[in-house]
Order: C-alpha cells, then structure tokens, then sequence
C-alpha cells in the first residue's frame, strides 16, 4: 500500500514510565494497511521549528487505531509528548518495507525465530511478534537498566519467552543483549540454531548482531535508523551502505538483512 | 456583486507555457515517481528532475540531511542514476504525466560534460526544458561556474548554440553579486534563471566535535533562507529581462506570493515537499484564490509589483 | 574522583585579554544601559557597542524590524549619537563596568571618515578596542568595503597606521569568498576579523505588496543563518591566524560551541539578547560546564577541533 | 521600576469571546511595580519560531496576579492561547512608561477625562479607568461589531460612563468611535469640553484623535503599538516620529503626548 497524508485524531497520549510514552490515534486507512516493520512521519506542530517530520514505528494496531511508543529525547519528541488526546495529528505513513516473515514454516517453529531489541527498538518488534506469535518466538530485550525495560509484559501476552539484559545488571542478565544472545546461541546449540533473527535497536547493537548472525550462519532482519528528511523516498537523505550500493532507508528499508548491509 | 473571471495563472519561461507557475524544485521531488500517491502530479506546472549527470553518481557520505533552525542542511551529492537510465527508466514515468518536465544537469568534472547532456536531451520531446545547474555546493569545488559571471557566460552561451529548447541557468546565492551572475546569464542566451539555489552552510555535533553532515559542508534550505532569496529575486528582477523562478523556503502561499511580488514569474517548491507533499497544489489553489479575492486576472499583474 | 582544575575560559584578541571569550554583538545591546537591571553586565568578557559615526544618525525609516523564520530582519540604518555624544554620554557607563569596551565605527559616505574617528578613540584609554564596520547591510551602498578584497585592505592598513589599539575587521557574509576578505583583513595589519554580520535579506507583506521594513532591504539575523555563519568561521579559521570572533544565531551554549569547533577564539551574542537578555551569561556558565565536563582546561583546546 | 525577566505561572488563560482570551499570570513583583499604560514582553513557547516576544500590555493587577488580554490575531497569540494553567511563562516586565495622569486636578473632575479605545485598545485602558476612577471618565469603545465590544462591563463597574460604537451599529452609536468622539465634544460643549484625553487603539484612530484633541486643544496622551524586536530599548527598532527625532515606542513611550507625535 502507498501511504497517504491524513490528519488522524489523538485518540491517547500518556507517559509510560521515564520518558517513555505511549500514543494512539485513529485513522482506519493505515491501520489496515500497515505491515509490522513499517513507520509513519509526523508533524509534531504545525510551526517551523521542529521542521522536519519525526519517523516513528508502528507498535501495533487494533481496529482502527494505530499505536505508538516513544521516547522523549529532544524538542520534536517533547512537543509530541505535549499534544492532547482529541488533537489532531499530521502523519503521513505507513512508510517503508516491513520485516520479511513469508519463510517462516507453516508448521510451529517454537523457539526458532529470536526477536532483539535494544532500547526503544521493541517498538516495531512487538508488532512482529503478534504477527508470528504461532511460532512463539524468543525475545531478547536489552536495556541500560530496569526501569528501561520496554514491552516485556507485551511479548508475554503474546506467548513470547522474553529475556532481558541490563547493563547494570538491575533486571534479568548483566550486560549487553547482544552478550545474551550469543550465550543463548550457546545454550540452544543441541536443540538446533534458531532460524531467523530479528531486530531493532541502537546502531551498534545492529552491528554486532549481523556480525553474530553471520557467524552462526543465521538469516538476520534488522531495522535501521537514519536522519530523514522526507520518510519517503524523495530526498535521497537517509542512505545506508549496501552490497548493491547506497540504499534508502526510508524507501528500500528501514527492515534490511545483515547480508546485504556494509558496515 | 460582479462576477469574477477566472483567474489566469498560466505563464511563459521562454518558449515554455506553464498552465500555472508553481513547479517543483531539483532535488526535493526525486522523479516525482514517490510524490505518485501524495499528490495529483498532473496538477503541477512543472516538475524539475533531480540534477542527472552522465554517469550514474552514488552521492556523498552519510549522514546527508539534518535539521537546523528553521531550514535543513543537504550534501545529496547529486546522487544519480545517470542521463542514459534517467531516460531509459524514469523518463517513461514523467512523459507519461503530461505536464512539462524540465531536466536539471550538471557536470561532474569539466563544464564540457554539459554539451553532452544538452546534446542528448535536446533530441528527445518529453523534454521540455533544461535546467543548468551550475551551483551545486555539494561537488566539493573551490568555486562555482555561478560564482563567476564570464564562466556562467561563457557556459550558457556555448550551450544555447546547442539547443533551441528553453533553457533556464539555476544560480547560487553564495556570491556577492547575484544580479551580475543573472545578467551573464542572460546575456549569454538563458531563457530564465531560477534562484536560488542552497547557501552553503554548516552544522556541527558539540558532543563528538564532527560535522553533523559526511561532507562537513552542505546546502541550506528552508524557510530560514526565505528572506535572503527574496532579496535576491529582487535584486535580479531590477537588472535582468528574462523571466525569474523564484524559490528558497516557500511552504505556502504566502510565501509563494513574496517571490512574486519580489519579480518572479514562477515559482519552486522545494524543502517543502518533504514535510507538506501536497504543498505545491494548495500553493496552486491559494494563488487563484488570492487573485480571485484580490481582482487580479493575470498573475503577470503580480509579478515585480512591489511598492513603497 | 579526580578533582578537576579549574576551566581557563581567558582568550586573547591581539593585544586584548579576555577573561572570558563571551561578548555581547554590536547593535543588539545598545550601550549596555538597558541590560543593567537584566544582568550582571560585569560578568561579560567585552561589550561591543552599537556602531558610531561622526555625526548623529537618525537611522532608517520605520518600520526597521521584522520577524522571519527563526530569525530578524533590521534595518536600523546605525541610528546613533555619533562619537563626541558617545564619548561624553554613553562612554561613562561603561567605562565604570571595568570590562573591556570595543567600540564600533563606521563612516557614512567617505571611508576617510574611518581615520577621524579612530584618531579620536586611540586616545581614550577606556576603549579596549576598535571594531570597523565594514560590512553594514543598511546604508543603501551599492557594495561595501568588506565586499571587497582591495578596499578592505585599503582601509585596514590605513587605519592599522593610526593606532595601535586591538583592531577587529567585522565582514559581511554576502560575499563570494569569506577567507579572501578575512585574509585580506589580516594581511593588512587587523588583529581579529568578527563574523558574521548580517545577511542581506528581504521580507514582503504580501496583502499590501509593500516591503516588510522601511528600507526595504534589511538585515538577517538569529538561529536561522547559524550554519551560514558557522561554514564562514570555519573557511576563515583554515585561512587565516589572527583570531576569529564568531557570531550569527548563537542562542545557547551549544550554538556557542558549534563557532568554537569551527575556529573561533571568542563569540559575540547578537540576536539573542533580544529574547532572553541572559543568554551571554547562561553561556558563560555553560562553556565552564562543557569545559569540565570534557576535561578541557583550556577554551584554545577547542578552538578549531573539528574532526572527521 | 527597572524591568524583571522571570518565569511566571500561569493561573488562567480562557477563552472571553471571538478570539478574544484573558490570561492571568502570577508574579508579585510585576504587579506591585505595574504602571497603567506598561506593557510585558512575553516568550510563548520556548523553540525558535515564533523567535521574538509578544508585546501586551497590563491590564490589571490584583493582589499579585498580573492580567492580560489579548486578540489572538497569528502565531504568537494562537500558541499563547494553547498555554496551560500551571505552565510557567516566560515575562519580561514591566516595561515602558505609563500614562501621566498626576495632572489630573485632585478635586473630582468628573467627566474631564475621556478614554477612548479602539479594539484591543481596551486592555491598558481598563487599568488606567481604575487608577483614575475617583474622577469618573467617559470612556468610548469602538468597535466592528457588537461581539467586538470589550470589557464596558469592567469599566463601568468601575464608575465610569460607557458609550460604544460599532461599525455596523448592532450596538451604540453606528460608525467609528472618532466620530462618536467628535458628537460627544460637540454635545458637551456647554457643560465645558474635557480636559484630557486617553486614548489606545489602532493607528489610524490613533491620528484622528490626536487630530480631534488638537483642533479642540485638549491634552491627548496615546499609546502606540510598533513591531518591536526586544521592548526594552536596546535594539532600536520601534522608533516612531517625534518633534524631537525618533523616539523608541518601547522604552520613550508606549506612552506619547498628541503634541509630540509627527504622523
Ligand atoms: C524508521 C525509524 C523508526 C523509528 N521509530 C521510533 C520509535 O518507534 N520510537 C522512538 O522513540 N523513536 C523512533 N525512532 C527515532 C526517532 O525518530 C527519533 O528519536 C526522533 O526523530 C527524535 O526527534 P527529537 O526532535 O526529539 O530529537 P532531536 O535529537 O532534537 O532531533 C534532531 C533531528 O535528528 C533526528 N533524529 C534524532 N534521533 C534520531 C534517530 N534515532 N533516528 C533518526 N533520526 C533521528 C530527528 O528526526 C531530527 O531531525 C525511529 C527512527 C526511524 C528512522
Ligand atoms: C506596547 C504594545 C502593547 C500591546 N498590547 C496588546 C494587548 O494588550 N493585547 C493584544 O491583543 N495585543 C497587544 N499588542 C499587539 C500584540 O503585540 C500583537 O497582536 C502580537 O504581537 C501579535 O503576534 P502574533 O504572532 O499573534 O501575530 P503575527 O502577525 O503573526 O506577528 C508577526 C510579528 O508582528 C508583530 N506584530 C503583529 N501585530 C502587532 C501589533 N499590533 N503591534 C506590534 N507588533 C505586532 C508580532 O509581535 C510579530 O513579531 C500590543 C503591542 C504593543 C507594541
Ligand atoms: C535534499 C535536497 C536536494 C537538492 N538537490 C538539488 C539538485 O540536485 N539540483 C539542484 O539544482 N538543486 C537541488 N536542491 C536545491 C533546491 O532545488 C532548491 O534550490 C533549494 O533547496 C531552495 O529551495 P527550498 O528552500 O524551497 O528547498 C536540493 C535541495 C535539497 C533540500
Ligand atoms: C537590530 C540589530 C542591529 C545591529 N546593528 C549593528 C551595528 O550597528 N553594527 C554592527 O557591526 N552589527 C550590527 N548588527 C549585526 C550583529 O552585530 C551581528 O553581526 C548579527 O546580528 C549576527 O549575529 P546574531 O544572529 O547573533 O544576531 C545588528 C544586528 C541587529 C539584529
Ligand atoms: S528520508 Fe528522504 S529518501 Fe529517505
Ligand atoms: S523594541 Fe527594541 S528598542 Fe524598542
């Protein structure tokens, strides 16, 4: 589906925990048509300062609503956190490739599919996991610390084994997810290698996942973060090094596999 | 009441005839392919290409964009695909809309490269103008062809020898004299100029004490320029005869109708396509209401009217 | 934890010491009288004046100001009391704060003008320093001194004979090449050059087809031309030696910072007064922080420390 | 009173009518300094556009409650309107000289002193009735239309006799309030014409009452609007004609004699 501009109405706005918030809006249009992986710009207001447009992913959809997790990191996420339930939003989406889950087996794959996130990236990632919950995926949450753990009640809901990793060791396994990855690719050695990773999260943790992926000759999907200036294609901003050259990734992304990325 | 005529909103660039003066800018429309379901790009004056050289160009190093007050910072890099695979693969597309497409070029390295392009543009109909794009602050040059009025002379003047099609020289603000450039390059043959193109700029992360874009240096855009282009518009109207295109920072119609009233004859939608797509066609409505409101039948009855 | 030293924050302008690089922008901060009461004015590392002239200035037309995108557009004609009143009226004042005091100048019609007046000011010991003005938008001049390489040189050699006071250059931005006019600054004897003034720029009130300001065309100012001003002091600063003294949209310590990296030595607070007359202070305050923070003992270990 | 820049609380910002909003802010030291006739320089939102302040004037205090109202007219004033209650809003004030008004006889002088208001041109006006009330002015409101018609409520709680007119007679006199000024000279010519004149509006009316008030030689004192950059007198961009050269609105006025103006 081409995406569409539309003001669409704040249907919630609430702070989460930290500064970490949760927003809903209705617009039938894109909640029909997203795809798990996708992301939508928006207008935060309607000056000239913030300018751009602020990519954010699809958390999920229910009915005609559209939900969204952020955090508040500078003015455009600050102004967004200020906007009422009843205002109404300046989106244009669904935006960009979502992730590519068609190879999945028919049959149940328990256990097969591993999901990473790091940070914010379980936003996109819990709306994978609803779509292939069948195969009760493992989750792998990463986070500086507790309280920064995002989604894992989420993952839960939907059957998921969620895994958490604290750099600070406050919750879960002390030190990187992508430390915890590798000791889970350890630990499941005998009962077979998992089949497909997914994941989202800060560029690093992307990078040593690929890397990880590719060591252990498991198909990775990973959905990267760039400026952008437009979302959709047109300004030829938010390119990324590929084996077939620079890519969009607003456009030919944000979902890549680790084979095609250039470091 | 009386009633109104239509307002007519059709005007000429040189042998071209817009049925409205509001085009999109090179570089912020990609070939229009990606604006399809966003806008009715039927609608449009014109659509302006991405500038295409002759070989296919990967563009500069990422991060390319990033936002500043009011405006944005760009090192694209001219990125590509090349004259043969613009004609081959996006031409079809563009041609098929109806509407006036005006190719923009550049040369890589040596001003020759432009003979080429003209030469081979010059031959295919779906073309309906050329664009020079001899102010591109992303190509890593000490200077500009606009940034000197013999060199964008003697550029124009070889190229007007090579093609009848009409022909518009797109100048850089970066220069003391934009007047003096404009005359040049009318002089030499250019049907029109369009102004301006970005300023360069800079903008640097305080934290890592990098430049915020991979070519430290890029083009400033937005509507933080807006009062410089206007300015520039101006100037250029007071010394030159040819028709002026006129962009730099405008969202909608009011700041569309600046650039008319400074002397331009058409107008440029650029940075603001990424943020408002349907931008360029509520300009489109906004001026015949504007005319409309204002008993104005013709908008050359805009153009240059400032007064005391 | 290791007790960190205390940050330098003290620069050197020629023979000028600094004890902080924070001034505040001429013409934004009059002759310090109206910030008295809005901050502690001893704080500031110098106070640069709104420029003077011979005589009295009655400056431009009403309107002078208007709002743009992030930004401002003046055109205040340098209004000013010319230099015996600012010598006998404004001068009292600031010399009492005991921080160093640079003094603007400019000349109306003859660049001679220039010679009176720095004759006059070399002989007060409460001017610190000179600022020449060179690059005023809004004298309706056809172009500038700082518009060009040779007159600039001219002048400041001329004017470099008469005193031995710190000399500072101010240049325009509306010029092809900022690093020529910079070096031909300090080629000619000028210890400092500061930039940016402002850029040349327009505004139009499209419902009545007048002009924004009086004078039709004003200045530009505040955050909007920030990575303008940012890209000049960074061309400059790989030109050039003598000290660059940076400005254009700084707001903050961040934006102040962006003018360190890039190469400057000390920044100037312009617009920003106007909206929060403690920025300069906060920017003090800030820099110190940055400097702990970063473990820099010294504000020349980042003058220039852009890095890929 | 030097002018203070300090963070205020909101306590109230609605709505009156049209697009007319009264906010009311808390600062003691503002209030206690508040001439009649100064006005406060406001940040409405803390991004870079709109990038300069607001001039609106004072008017009213009580307690240490400063009172403003404004037109929403454009950007400035629309996201003024969007503040909340409890919002701190960045002021600067108060600012400007007053009105003169120790001339005024210290007998009761009723019915010497005519205010004259044209739209907004209420707000500071209501401040100066109630300075000045014990010598119960006349006060004339104009407006467009009835709807437009401000605070004669305040006014006339005040003690002072209210008469308006509108544009579009759907109340009061029909036609301009200059015109109702001059039929209210003429009517009161024998019972002795008014001594002083206070007047605040938009500029034309602003000209024809210092015109009226010279033909029949009665003291005006008006207040003037400019665009203005800083409002503290520092940038020199208010300037308005005076015999006396250029004056700066912001820190020589916003307060001027009829006589000194040049139109
Ligand atoms: C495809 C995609 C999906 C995203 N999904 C989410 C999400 O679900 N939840 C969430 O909290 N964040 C998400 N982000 C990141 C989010 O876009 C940024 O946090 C946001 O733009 C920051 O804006 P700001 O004005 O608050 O910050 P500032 O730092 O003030 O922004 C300055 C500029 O940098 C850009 N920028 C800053 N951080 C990022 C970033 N990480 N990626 C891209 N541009 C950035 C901004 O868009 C803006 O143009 C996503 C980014 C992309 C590209
Ligand atoms: C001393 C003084 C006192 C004022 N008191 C009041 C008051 O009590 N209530 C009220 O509603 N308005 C008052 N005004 C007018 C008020 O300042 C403007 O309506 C307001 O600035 C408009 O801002 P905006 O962004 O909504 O409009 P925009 O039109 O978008 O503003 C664009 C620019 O023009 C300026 N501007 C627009 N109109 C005016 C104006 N009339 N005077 C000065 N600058 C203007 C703005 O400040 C801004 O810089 C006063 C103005 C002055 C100078
Ligand atoms: C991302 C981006 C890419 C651009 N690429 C080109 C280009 O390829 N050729 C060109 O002539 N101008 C290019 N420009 C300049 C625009 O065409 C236009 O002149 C400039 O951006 C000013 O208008 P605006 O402020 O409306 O964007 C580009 C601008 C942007 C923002
Ligand atoms: C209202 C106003 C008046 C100015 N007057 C002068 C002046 O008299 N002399 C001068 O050299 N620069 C003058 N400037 C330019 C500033 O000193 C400064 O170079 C410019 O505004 C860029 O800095 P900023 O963006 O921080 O304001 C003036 C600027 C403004 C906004
Ligand atoms: S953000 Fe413009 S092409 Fe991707
Ligand atoms: S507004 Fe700056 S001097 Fe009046």
């Amino acid at each position: 589906m081409e995406a569409v501009q539309l003001k669409a109405k704040i249907i919630s706005n609430k702070k989460l925990k930290c500064n970490y918030w949760h927003l809903e809006f209705d617009s039938g249009i894109i909640a029909k048509n997203a795809l798990a992986g996708q992301f939508i710009e928006i207008k935060v207001n309607n000056g000239m300062d913030p300018l751009l447009r602020r990519p954010i992913s699809i958390h999920g959809v229910s009915g005609t609503k559209v939900k969204l997790i952020y955090e508040v990191i500078g003015r455009g996420t600050q102004i967004l956190s200020e906007r009422k339930p009843g205002d109404s939003l300046d989106v244009i989406g669904p935006l960009g490739n979502g992730f590519e889950y068609n190879q999945l087996t028919k049959k149940l794959d328990n256990r097969k599919t591993v999901l990473v996130a790091g940070g914010m990236g379980v936003a996109p990632l819990v709306f994978l996991a609803e779509k292939i919950k069948f195969h009760r995926p493992v989750v792998l949450i990463g986070a500086r610390k507790k309280e920064q753990v995002l989604c894992s009640q989420e993952f839960k809901a939907l059957g998921c084994k969620v895994v958490t990793a604290t750099d600070d060791g406050s919750l879960g396994f002390k030190g990187r997810v992508t430390d915890l990855l590798k000791e889970f690719l350890l630990e499941n050695q005998k009962t077979g290698k998992p089949e497909n990773i997914y994941t989202c999260g800060p560029q690093p943790m992307l990078k040593t996942v690929a890397q990880i992926s590719h060591e252990n000759n498991i198909a990775s999907q990973l959905s990267l973060e760039t400026h952008m200036a437009c979302g959709f294609g047109a300004c030829l901003g938010c390119v990324v090094s590929t084996k077939s050259g620079y890519k969009r990734v607003c456009k030919d992304g944000p979902v890549f596999t680790g084979k095609e990325l250039i470091w | 009441m009386v009633k109104h005529a239509k307002p007519d909103l059709s005007v000429n660039i040189g042998s071209l005839v817009l049925k409205n003066p509001v085009m999109v800018a090179s570089g912020t429309f990609g070939y229009a392919e990606e604006f399809n379901r966003l806008l009715d790009l039927k609608k449009l004056g014109a659509i302006v290409t991405k500038t295409i050289t002759i070989k296919p160009r990967h563009g500069n190093l990422p991060p390319r964009t990033c936002e500043t007050p009011a405006g944005m910072l760009n090192s694209i890099g001219l990125e590509n695909p090349g004259i043969d695979n613009f004609i081959k693969i996006k031409l079809p597309f563009l041609e098929k809309l109806g509407i006036p497409i005006i190719v923009s070029i550049a040369a890589e390295d040596d001003p020759g490269e432009f003979y080429i392009l003209v030469g081979q543009l010059d031959k295919i109909s779906a073309v309906s103008a050329i664009e020079l794009n001899i102010s591109c602050p992303n190509m890593q040059k000490n200077i500009l062809i606009s940034q000197d009025a013999r060199e964008t002379s003697a550029l124009v003047s070889a190229v007007r020898r090579l093609t009848k099609k009409c022909l518009i020289t797109k100048l850089s603000p970066n220069v003391t004299s934009i007047s003096d450039i404009a005359l040049a390059a009318q002089d030499a043959g250019s049907d029109a100029v369009a102004l301006i193109n970005t300023l360069s700029g800079m903008s640097i992360d305080v934290h890592k004490c990098v430049p915020k874009i991979g070519s430290w240096v890029g083009g400033l855009s937005g509507p933080a320029i807006r009062p410089v282009a206007v300015k520039m518009v101006w100037e250029a109207y007071n010394k030159i005869k040819i028709p002026i295109i006129g962009m730099g920072g405008i969202m909608d119609t009011e700041s569309a109708l600046e650039f008319f009233i400074a002397g331009a004859t058409a107008i440029s939608v650029g940075t603001a396509n990424f943020i408002n797509p349907g931008a360029s066609l509520e300009i489109i409505s906004g001026l015949k209401k504007y005319m409309t409101d204002n008993d104005i039948l013709n908008l050359s009855n805009i153009t240059g009217k400032l007064k005391a």
